[in-house]
């Protein structure tokens, strides 16, 4: 029984996973990705995933486990250099990997989940990043145009939640986590605890609960 | 003393009381240990936090540095998401950045994130931290392995950020970019101006003021 | 039950339950009060918090309403800054925005922000919330005190935003926007289609479905 | 004698104020404008300032005292209603008044503080908002793109901060506050209470004391 009516279990994700869709993960090398839903992930057999997120972890820590088990078909990311096999499979023609600096892909994803049509950023200019972008110059400075980006779900990992999604994360697990919860259509958050509606400090909380969908709580099955 | 380490005890000194610096995997993790006694400065970490302290022994669930590390934090740090750590980098926040360089040029290109052909793990955050933050200091040895040139007329290696950096820090020497010039201003003890012009590809000039490069006291030669 | 609770009445009746709304000051604020019973809101308010509640005699610092006025919060409330507050409404995570209109016309155009030669209060947050929001719902008498029609064929006024209104409710009836075509889909009791045709200039179709607009109990004819 | 290295007086304030400054002021109908600060500007007798922000209070409470002792040359702000000597000034040519959408307000200051060269927002799309500004079309939608905004000096009120000048905001107090922390030259912050260095949780901290340069606390003469 849900202790809450946003509380569900790993399995009753199941119906909201399909091959194909866009799933965007938070964490920076797994800290702050909630690992158990990428095990249900896993254990689901979806596949051809796109993952967009800031690493891909190592091949066992943190989203890379979709990775190396070959579930991934494109991966949107910043640094994929603490997982190897990100990059063979990238070489092999197995894998879609677009890279972008990290400050961009979290304006990315804030634009994405917040109705803005992009930003314009300094950082890329006179790069490879600037390729096929739209470049505008304003008091002799150019920037590039940064699209949205926006997924199908969001799977985030937080400290302490309430009944009603509100969301607290612990340390350098923040990372990408809140700006995920405005940019998906279905935002999860694996929590390690569920306090009750009004425990949490109305200053305190780092993730509004209207933007959190479900909730589940770590390690129960 | 060994390379790194002279090149890491001399990026110490450039640090000011204050600073709020943010130091790249590698080399750069070096920096704190030569900090002068009287200098405290702030360090940034960019998956989200300003106070990364040493670890100390004691490791605390979720605190870790850029590269995934346990570390540890000082009092009056600061947590926040990546948006506002990009804001902080991007914005001109941090005083500091020092990275390792796999090339320089006169220019002051930096490419230091990929090689074409091989493995390619991604430039991570150090494409803003070079665009946003107010003085870039590259960290490194003068020359590769082999003994090639790595401050260059020209980078020919995808870039990190053009026309960015503010001084290179090696072994050999320190240079600056003033005026958009690269300029020699301090040389090592027992390196010649011939021995850096060999193992330097790059035009620079020798600045009227350049004087002999400060190293720890115990690698001084006697 | 003067016109502007009547509105307000039929308006809560759009609301779904776990709706998040965000209320203009004025009319809008009377919502609340008509909401069924089984049906919870949660409302933002746009100074940087969802979970305004009614004031219930106690006053907390700095708790205010987006009019300045002190307010109070439900259990589960939670505070930002004003970027984020925007983040939320422009992100389209508001379901139902309603607002006063000064004139709305039949592409969907709101102006309710300024008449031009007179003070200009400025724009607050109504542009950002009539482009953002799910559900745009404005919320007005139907004619003006003199008796002349703000629901045109082409707004005069500046706009507030273009092609973004979803639903107009006034004491007469209900219009919404259906395939970029203004419908009238509801007339209230004892009000008659030539009533409402007198006094609207904009075109717009009735719909096949058109029934008898809700009102609460004591307020229907006998 | 100052607890810490970065808080000051109120006096100290004076020789960083000057004719023709801006200023950057936190605050939502005066709730998070630091009045104690709005008072030494007031005294130090600084005319045609550039005041940014929500809106310009009253007459008598927040930034418009300012306002109502023509102190300002400039505003830029969403909403001047609810002080009617603004409106009495703009329209007799004594003040220029630039209003903007809040949410644009709000995402200008945000990429002052930031180093990004605007954002494309689609508010104001079809309204006179647009005039002037350049205009991007992607994917069929139109955005406006806006662009920075900076000032001297940024003012704000915090409930407490630290040795450091960490900051915790109270309530609907936040409002601007945080992204002005960002966008100026030098930012003070006016305290309900400074607390030793180590008591602020550092998962509780909304802004990070190294954006701010020096506090006051609140009423302390």
């Amino acid at each position: 029984m849900s202790q809450t009516s946003k509380q569900i279990s790993y399995a009753a994700l199941r119906p909201r996973l399909r091959d194909g869709m866009s799933i965007l993960f938070g964490g920076f090398l797994g800290v702050g990705t909630p690992e158990g839903i990428v095990g249900e992930i896993l254990d689901s057999g979806v596949r051809d995933l796109t993952i967009i997120g800031n690493d891909t972890g190592t091949p066992e820590v943190g989203i890379g486990v979709l990775v190396a088990n070959k579930r991934v078909r494109k991966v949107i990311s910043s640094h994929i250099g603490t997982n190897a096999e990100t990059g063979r499979q990238m070489i092999a023609g197995e894998l879609d990997v677009e890279l972008g600096p990290q400050g961009t892909l979290a304006e990315r994803i804030r634009c994405g989940g917040s109705g803005l049509g992009g930003v314009l950023t300094p950082t890329g200019v006179g790069t490879i990043v600037e390729e096929g972008k739209t470049k505008l110059n304003f008091d002799g400075i150019d920037y590039l145009v940064e699209r949205p980006i926006r997924a199908d779900m969001a799977i985030l990992k937080a400290h302490c939640a309430d009944g009603k999604g509100n969301l607290v994360y612990q340390r350098a697990a923040r990372n990408f986590n809140p700006i995920m919860a405005l940019a998906a259509d279905f935002v999860v958050a694996e929590t390690d605890a569920i306090v009750p509606t009004g425990d949490i400090d109305p200053d305190l909380v780092m993730t509004p609960g209207v933007l959190v969908h479900a909730l589940i709580l770590a390690g129960e099955q | 003393m060994d390379a790194k380490n002279l090149i890491a005890f001399r990026v110490a000194q450039e640090m000011k009381d204050g600073d709020v610096v943010n130091l790249g995997i590698g080399l750069p993790t070096l920096v704190p240990d030569y900090l002068p006694e009287d200098v405290h400065i702030t360090l940034q970490s960019e998956n989200g936090f300003l106070g990364l302290g040493p670890l100390n022994g004691k490791t605390l669930p979720n605190l870790v540095n850029a590269g995934g590390k346990p570390c540890g934090m000082v009092p009056g740090t600061a947590f926040f998401d990546s948006a506002m750590s990009f804001c902080i980098i991007r914005g001109g926040h941090v005083d500091v950045t020092v990275l390792g360089g796999l090339q320089v040029d006169q220019e002051g290109n930096l490419a230091n994130w990929m090689v074409p052909g091989k493995m390619v793990p991604g430039m991570g955050g150090a494409m803003d931290l070079v665009t946003g933050a107010k003085n870039v200091i590259v960290a490194m040895e003068h020359a590769t392995k082999e003994g090639g040139a790595k401050i260059l007329k020209r980078c020919t290696l995808p870039l990190t950020a053009a026309k960015k950096v503010s001084a290179i820090i090696t072994e050999l020497g320190v240079f600056r970019f003033i005026d958009g010039k690269l300029v020699l201003t301090e040389i090592a003890p027992g390196v010649t101006l011939d021995e850096i012009r060999a193992k330097t590809e790059a035009e620079f000039v020798v600045s009227p003021e350049c004087c002999e490069m400060e190293t720890p006291r115990e690698a001084q030669p006697v």
